[in-house]
């Protein structure tokens, strides 16, 4: 079996299907069956269809390449012959393929192997031309990879299953719904016309779309993807469209995605006008003048090119550099690097919703349940994160270090406003938000794997639970969670389902011996921030925001867990009309959570000699090259104290216990935290509302990011489309009364200027020095219980301190 | 598999009893349960003290502090436990921050006692041996040290080393010290805790 | 590392005395019993005492050289003859605020306030 | 030759026979005009789809991967003024001849509700569309000027008769501005052509270029039909020298092919005018001018807005999609290859003044609250692409005269026409069938549509969308190309011109969310909003389908007619500047020169590459 063809067949037909699907819904939607039913079956069948053509590539490529790769120390590689990878070409626009090659020896750790390899495996080609100037091209194409694969099977099954549960959720938008939450100017509820095979429509064009975006082989189609997935679920958030906040929740996504993509436009033009290609991997290419066939290096191995995919300044940068008259050419193309890298990232943080544009996904809730747990958790908003680990190899250190920077702070941001929410999906957007923090400051800190993995294993409790979300809001017609509570009773397939959601996240297990999928992959996390840490000394703040992160997220989920499900029922109206959702709905609850549980089980497959997660194995394969075989840590140029261990790092036993350690008394300390609270109502959680109200309002108003953008763009924005505007009607016109109003003004503004600067620099002073006063008269409290803990914040601080400054120098 | 080391297992039992009880004083809000709680934290504590090798200051804390303070203690508590004493409720606030401070400070602490090499158990146990410690430390308070013999030897042979001296020097004086600061403490703990000819309450 | 067949070493006496300590110093932080804070300052010299005792015993490590010797049991000796006469002192205090103010809740104590 | 004169001509003044046919029809019938005026589109499209066709030559099919003029005709017309009727079509013109067809006879089925003096606007629309046709067509410098001011003149009408309440004065502006540019063309025009000098270009253009510009094709006839092949060339350049010198021919020519190639091989347009400045920098600056009205961009824009408010629907489309394409045809046709120094020179400014055009003209539309003005200021932004693609001259001596990536705005820039074309002239249509039915166009006065007009609103939500650029629509291949583009010739002016998809998507989902989604109307005239009828869901779908099919297969549809000809744009030009490049030391050290070109090392790569 040739895989190089088959391959790309299987999943380029797995990838239409979804697209045939949408085009017969669009064309003939309400005209299938009784009010468009037919079409939830179309596009389930699709995406079926595709799942099996996914499932079916992955048995083909663990039948070639096997699920583990065989281990070997680096230093019997060290002599081994460095050939450019062998190309095997075939007829017109033939793939190539670069093969794997093994070398043998035997690993000792058995469980964290090294992996390293002289190319990782890949399949790369074009389908389809773009267009086509002199040498540069825009083409539609696939590179496949074990991730490709991975990706392509965790979406096609998530997928598949929110299929069959929105043929329960959507049911009632068969027939005529009465939309209670607008309310028209004659007072009367909206009356409308179902709109069930639009939902599927659109579900299956982001089904097409996101596949897209996983099988992607160069950056112009992935931004194509990019884009269409975007509006997919700019379609599916404004589903509602007669709700306002909806539409506005819509056109928020859409632009502030866009604001990503501005950075990532930047990036890829960087790339493009100094690379000359898009490609991701190499592809044989026919000269049109000589008729023979070439490779041409993609994007990767211009970057890392030789044998050991270190990472350089390309040719084209230098050239590039040079242009624009620089004198340290190798400086400034890396500088073009860094700007692409980070460039490129800014698109993964706009789809991801990463700090400092986060804003839209929370608001992104107002979708239908189905459409949160596929498009805003489990794929669309980890593809910024699949971008990421895609475009790994061109991150330079100072870029990956703006990666760990910006998920480290949204984790943490987006972790302290779930505590407050009582909405039940936007704790869980905020969750989402958190944990895609995570698995972005997992690649920051050189966790390649870890940060892949926990992708995958996310995707799956995350799906699962905001599913039961949906189930729970479909039986009481609310998301409020302070209107549950008591439906453990009534609901019990959702309630247990989700408790397996919230042990998974919160990444629960007996340590050393075995936990849920969150558990494999939060303890790679942590113990690759551990490893960054050792070498980052300045940096190491990052791993004690990531462990606070972890006991943050395992309290709010089990304080949603309570609220929602246990304790007395605290609308009793909202109780008894509670039921449990039809088997369509809690079966994929059932599949999911299988998966939530066991997707990251170190199962040993008969035959394979190694142990481990075959999921592990199975991402090792797509590990970067130079990436997975960097020895030591790798450091910036620019900034020389940037430096990113290699992943072996973190597979030393001392940290990865350590880790364990740590993530499960951070889990641990959470749940019991959580327990207290709403499981055991020992303590009051309006005390604490009461008792830190400042605190409380800043996070319960998101720490008042929408107001401060509205302020900062939004208003400006308009601001300067009014100028634009008036300009336009004025500049012609009012030029000569516009001298006399300058006058006016001017003497306007020096009075404004007088009162404002050097009236109020005085009176400023005076009041910082009162207040200066007043504030530290606040802390004497008299109180002893509190001087006991202002001694004891004071050790921390110091010693924290101390270690920050110092831990290189009195460390070992 | 190696054979079970007693030693070991004595060490996480006290350990196990100190830190659990310890927790529990923390973690309850009736006073008089605390109370309780600290005796058997502090008298797993003296075990552990026998455990390092201390019999003699083992012994001193059972004496004075579960046999003196402690009653010290439960009188206090016997003399003020009148009902909203007993148990008083901290907000929750409070506790959310002591426990953030708190295991912020532990994983410091912890962190630090895992980290230096010195500290790490030795490679074999060493051969425990049945010893009475108070006649060493009565020596050691006056003066004579077992414990520096070779260095008392040094400073003798080398009197420039003297200066410093780390042979025999004992704790007399302190000792001394604290034998009149105990009298003076307890004259004033009377002093203070006599009953006043006026007594009731100012407020409710 | 298994914990019953490897030999103690010193960083165990510190763990146990660490969280001594910690348990002290929240037990201060939020007790509103006077008395209970007293049993937090007692838990913390505990917590203390254990180090000192730990730091002198001559089983937990390689060399008899490295230890403390005598002078760690000889300190652990005088805070725990300290603590006694603290605690004598701090109850007088207690009881008299009790006396004074007929209530045993520190937060009541709050005169010093700035 | 005679198949190209008879086919264009058909092609061009098709349109006006119908009109002059249209003159007999009896007044009162009102239905006759309408059908009949569809039907002289109709078969004018039909005429060019048929071009469109690929063909091998013999025909006058339209031939691929050929980058010169085809159905090439040339008739002497004034010849004491050398004044041709003289046309072709190439890859750069016949989409836009195509484009124009199309629309016509979409613009024809949306002017049904028109109901005021329907045989005149019938009349007038067919010779605007001969105008149109004409100007692209036309490779006589004079012709084209002449069919730029016929289009000029109906379209004055059609504004101010069928226009809206301020339509007079919407016509009056059109028309100043217009004429201001028709005025400084006029001006270049004239410059130019007292300045060309044919014989300066014997023994610069090799036979294969004589036969190109098509400047020998009247001698043909007089050259014994036996001396064939490179001999009957250089027959005709001799007959023409001895005509010149005997003054029976003119040596001046208004021949655009011939200008570009005196513009690029000789010194006929170098010397010194004003200001230090060359007749070509003036000529190109006026030229500019002129074009640049027309496009619009920043700051001579002003008139676009209220032309379109006030002018009908089917007015705007054909404004919106043809006409502001003419702006962007005459700069890559005259502007461009006949000063190629100015060029040069101003490329920085040209491309400055597209992006601030994108950036204005989007932020202009984010605070319109009049729909159709809305509508007009995103074609600035829009058009304003097309500047900055002509414009990114980003080949250099320190790259090795690397010019994909300007081949790549320029056709991003000529893509963008294309797709613009359909995308705009969709807009105004979709708010049109607004306007037909509440007759107000104010944002904040609708909501709620989707309920109502559901089939419309799903048309209208593609083409907006191709409008925010989205990938799989027409709007994403130009912009994403000159977007590209542009990094390469300055990093600055790539990134506000990314910055400009923000805004994009900003006035266009927000005005989508204003008038089409919500809950329920809020204007005036509810009960005038029925569903679409039959005849503006075809125009929609059409033009919804046409989006797609651009968006999806932009190589079949424009990109194989188009490259190859916008890619010999940039050949020549570049091909100029490494001549440039080698005369410029000789120059500089003879004293010449005004411009210290610090060329050497530039010249020595050249000669290198040589």
């Amino acid at each position: 079996m040739d895989l190089a063809s088959t391959l790309p067949t299987l999943l380029g037909a797995a990838w239409l299907l979804p697209l045939a699907s949408f085009v017969i819904v669009w064309l003939f939607g309400p005209r299938l069956g009784h009010a468009g039913k037919h079409a939830g079956y179309v596009a389930t069948g699709a995406i079926l269809g595709s799942f099996v053509l996914a499932l079916i590539a992955l048995l083909s490529w663990t039948g070639k390449h096997g699920v583990f790769v065989e281990a070997h120390h680096d230093e019997s590689h060290a002599g081994a012959p460095t050939a450019p990878p062998r190309s095997e070409s075939s007829p017109s626009k033939s793939p190539v393929q670069f093969r794997l090659v093994a070398a043998a020896a035997e690993g000792e750790h058995a469980d964290y192997a090294h992996y390293d390899h002289e190319g990782k495996a890949y399949y790369t080609g074009d389908w389809y031309t773009l267009a086509k100037f002199g040498k540069l091209q825009l083409t539609i194409g696939y590179y496949i990879d074990s991730l490709t694969v991975v990706m392509f099977c965790m979406v096609t099954l998530i997928a598949s299953c929110i299929h069959f549960y929105a043929q329960g959720y959507m049911h009632d938008e068969l027939h005529d719904v009465e939309d209670h939450e607008v309310t028209l100017s004659d007072g009367h509820h909206l009356h409308r016309r179902g709109r069930y095979h639009r939902f599927f429509q659109y579900l299956s064009l982001f089904c097409f779309s996101m596949l897209g975006v996983v099988l992607s082989g160069n950056m112009a189609m992935t931004f194509v993807f990019w884009e269409l997935v975007g509006v997919c679920s700019y379609f599916l958030i404004g589903f509602y469209i007669e709700r306002k906040s909806a539409s506005t929740a819509a056109n928020k996504a859409f632009i502030v995605n866009r604001v990503g993509d501005f950075g990532m436009l930047i990036g890829m033009m960087a790339l493009w006008s100094s690379l000359g290609t898009f490609n991701f991997g190499d592809m044989a290419v026919e000269d049109a003048a000589s008729g023979e066939t070439r490779s041409q290096a993609g994007i990767f191995s211009q970057v890392r090119p030789g044998p050991s995919h270190e990472l350089v300044v390309p040719e084209g940068m230098k050239q590039a550099a040079a242009a624009t008259g620089s004198e340290d050419t190798e400086r400034c193309g890396y500088w073009l690097l860094v700007i692409a890298g980070v460039g490129i990232f800014c698109g993964c943080v706009g789809k991801s919703a990463q700090f400092p544009l986060h804003t839209w996904l929370p608001d992104a809730m107002e979708g239908p349940t189905p459409v949160s747990a596929l498009v805003h958790s489990a794929t669309m908003v980890a593809a910024g994160v699949y971008l990421a680990g895609r475009f790994y190899p061109v991150f330079a250190p100072e870029a990956l270090l703006v990666i760990a920077v910006i998920g480290c702070i949204t984790l943490f941001i987006a972790a302290t406003i779930a505590i407050t929410a009582v909405d039940i999906k936007r704790v869980l957007a905020y969750s989402t938000v958190s944990q895609l923090g995570y698995m972005m400051f997992a690649l920051g800190v050189g966790g390649w794997v870890a940060g892949m993995m926990h992708l995958v294993t996310h995707a799956f409790f995350k799906s699962l639970l905001f599913m039961c979300s949906g189930s729970v809001i479909h039986a009481v017609h609310t998301n409020d969670m302070t209107k549950m509570g008591g439906l453990r009773k009534k609901m019990p397939w959702t309630a247990y389902t989700m408790l397996v959601g919230c042990l998974a996240i919160a990444g629960a297990g007996i340590p050393f011996l075995v936990g849920f999928s969150g558990y494999y992959s939060k303890d790679a996390i942590i113990a690759q921030a551990i490893a960054y840490k050792e070498v980052n000394p300045l940096w190491g703040v990052t791993l004690f925001v990531a462990a606070g992160g972890a006991a943050t997220t395992a309290f709010y989920m089990f304080r949603l867990w309570y609220m929602t499900f246990s304790g007395q029922p605290r609308d009793a109206h909202k109780y008894d009309h509670a039921h449990e959702s039809p088997k369509v709905m809690y079966y994929p609850l059932v599949v999911l959570s299988v998966f939530a549980i066991a997707v990251a089980w170190p199962i040993t497959i008969v035959g394979d000699a190694a142990e481990g997660s075959p999921l592990v194995h199975l991402l090792n394969q797509a590990v970067p090259d130079g990436v997975g075989s960097m020895e030591g840590a790798v450091r910036g140029t620019l900034a020389a104290s940037v430096a990113i261990p290699s992943e072996h790092a973190s597979h030393v036993d001392a940290i990865h216990s350590a880790a364990t350690m740590l993530a499960f008394s951070t889990a641990l300390g959470g749940f019991l935290l959580a327990t207290l609270f709403y499981g055991w109502k020992y303590l009051d959680p309006a005390e604490v509302r009461n008792q830190f109200p400042q605190v409380y309002r800043f996070l319960w108003n998101k720490w008042w990011f929408d107001e401060l953008y509205d302020a900062l763009f939004v208003k400006p924005a308009h601001l300067l489309a009014a100028v634009a505007a008036w300009l336009d009607k004025n500049v012609l016109d009012r030029i000569i009364d516009g001298s006399a109003k300058v006058t006016l003004v001017a003497s306007r503004y020096d009075d404004w200027f007088d009162r404002l600067f050097v009236d109020g620099l005085v009176n400023w002073f005076g009041r910082w020095t009162y207040g200066v006063g007043l504030a530290f008269r606040r802390l004497q409290t008299g109180s002893v219980r509190q001087y006991a803990m202002f001694v004891v914040l004071g050790t921390v601080v110091l010693f924290f301190l101390l270690s920050l400054f110092l831990g290189t120098a009195v460390g070992r | 598999m190696d054979s079970i080391n007693v030693h070991s297992l004595l060490f996480l039992l006290f350990a196990a009893v100190a830190c659990a009880f310890a927790v529990a004083v923390v973690v309850t809000s009736n006073v008089v349960r605390m109370a309780f709680y600290l005796v058997v934290s502090l008298g797993a504590t003296a075990g552990l003290y026998f455990l390092a090798g201390a019999d003699f200051v083992g012994a001193m804390q059972l004496m004075i502090y579960v046999g003196g303070t402690l009653v010290l203690l439960v009188f206090g508590v016997m003399l003020t436990a009148q009902g909203p004493f007993i148990s008083m409720r901290t907000r929750a606030g409070e506790w959310i921050i002591a426990a953030v401070v708190g295991s912020s400070l532990l994983g410091l602490l912890l962190s630090t006692a895992f980290r230096v090499d010195a500290w790490k158990p030795p490679a074999e146990a060493r051969e425990q041996t049945a010893s009475v410690t108070s006649s060493r430390l009565g020596g050691g308070l006056l003066g004579y040290r077992v414990d520096r013999m070779e260095q008392a030897a040094a400073e003798q042979a080398d009197p420039t080393l003297a200066k410093n001296s780390q042979g025999m020097s004992g704790y007399l004086m302190p000792f001394e010290v604290i034998s009149v600061h105990l009298l003076v403490v307890l004259i004033a703990a009377a002093y203070l805790a006599r009953p006043k000819k006026r007594v009731g309450p100012r407020e409710a | 590392m298994n914990l019953l067949t490897e030999p103690i070493g010193i960083s165990h006496y510190l763990a146990v005395g660490a969280v001594m300590f910690v348990a002290g110093a929240v037990c201060m932080a939020t007790k509103r019993n006077a008395l209970g804070i007293l049993m937090g300052i007692e838990l913390v010299l505990n917590g203390a005492n254990v180090n000192f005792v730990a730091f002198s015993s001559e089983y937990l490590r390689s060399g008899p050289r490295a230890s403390l010797g005598l002078d760690g049991q000889l300190i652990a000796l005088f805070v725990i003859v300290l603590a006694a006469a603290e605690a004598a002192v701090a109850l007088a205090i207690a009881l008299n605020f009790y006396n004074n103010h007929a209530t045993i809740d520190v937060d009541r104590a709050d005169d010093l306030k700035g | 030759m005679s198949s190209a004169l008879v086919l264009l001509s058909l092609v061009v003044f098709l349109p006006s026979v119908g009109a002059l046919a249209l003159a007999f029809f009896p007044r009162k019938s009102e239905d006759a005009s309408r059908w009949f005026a569809l039907a002289t589109t109709v078969v004018t499209f039909l005429l060019t789809a048929w071009m469109a066709i690929p063909g091998d030559g013999k025909s006058a099919q339209f031939q691929l991967g050929v980058a010169e003029m085809q159905n090439v005709f040339n008739v002497s017309w004034l010849p004491s003024f050398g004044v041709q009727y003289y046309m072709g079509v190439d890859g750069i013109s016949f989409p836009l001849v195509l484009l124009t067809t199309f629309l016509s006879v979409l613009a024809m089925g949306a002017a049904w509700p028109i109901a005021k003096h329907v045989k005149g606007y019938c009349i007038l629309f067919l010779l605007l569309e001969t105008g149109m046709l004409g100007a692209f067509v036309a490779l006589d410098f004079f012709l084209f000027f002449i069919f730029w001011e016929v289009m000029l003149l109906p379209m004055y009408f059609l504004i101010g008769i069928w226009g809206g309440p301020r339509r007079e004065y919407a016509a009056i502006k059109f028309f100043l501005y217009t004429m201001l540019g028709g005025v400084c063309m006029v001006v270049a025009l004239l410059a130019l052509y007292f300045n060309s000098d044919v014989t300066k270009l014997i023994g610069k253009l090799s036979p294969a270029e004589w036969r190109a510009t098509h400047l020998l094709d009247a001698y043909d006839s007089r050259i014994d039909a036996a001396v064939t092949g490179d001999a009957r060339t250089f027959k005709a350049v001799e007959l023409m020298q001895a005509d010149i010198a005997s003054g029976a021919a003119t040596e001046h020519t208004f021949n655009i092919l011939a200008m570009q190639q005196l513009g690029q091989k000789t010194d006929a347009f170098d010397a010194v005018l004003l200001g230090g400045k060359s007749i070509q920098w003036w000529a190109f600056v006026l030229l500019f001018i002129g074009f640049v009205i027309k496009v619009p961009s920043v700051p001579f824009h002003t008139w676009l807005p209220d032309a379109h408010v006030e002018a009908p629907t089917p007015i705007s489309m054909i404004l919106a999609g043809v006409l502001l394409k003419l702006g962007g045809y005459g700069l890559i046709r005259i502007c461009y290859p006949i000063c190629p120094d100015a060029a040069h020179d101003l490329a920085y400014f040209v491309v400055t003044i597209g992006v601030v055009s994108m950036i204005y003209g989007a932020f202009a539309a984010l605070n319109q609250k009049d729909f159709k003005r809305l509508v007009a200021y995103s074609s600035v932004s829009h058009m304003g692409y097309v500047v900055a693609g002509l414009g990114v001259w980003s080949a250099a001596a320190a790259t090795g005269y690397d010019a994909d990536y300007w081949k790549m705005g320029m056709n991003g820039a000529m893509f963008q026409m294309i797709a613009h074309g359909i995308s705009s002239a969709g807009m105004f249509f979709m708010v049109g069938v607004l306007y037909d039915r509440v007759h107000h166009r104010n944002l904040n006065e609708f909501g709620g549509l989707f309920a109502k007009m559901p089939v419309y609103c799903c048309l209208a939500w593609v083409i907006f969308l191709a409008g925010v650029g989205l990938p799989g629509l027409c709007g994403f291949i130009g912009e994403a190309c000159v977007t590209l583009s542009v990094w390469k010739f300055s990093p600055v002016l790539a990134v506000v011109t990314a910055f400009t998809v923000i805004l994009t998507a900003g006035y266009i989902l927000w005005a989508f969310q204003r008038v089409y989604l919500g809950a329920e109307y809020k204007g005036p005239h509810e009960e005038a909003l029925v569903p679409s009828t039959w005849r503006e869901r075809a125009i929609g779908a059409t033009l919804v389908a046409a989006a797609i099919l651009f968006g999806v297969l932009p190589y079949q549809t424009v990109f194989r007619y188009m490259t190859p000809s916008v890619d010999k744009v940039v050949a020549d030009l570049v091909a100029w500047q490494r001549r440039d490049d080698a005369v410029a030391p000789a120059a500089a050290m003879a004293g010449a020169s005004t411009e210290p070109e610090a060329a050497t090392p530039a010249a020595n790569a050249v000669s290198a590459n040589e």
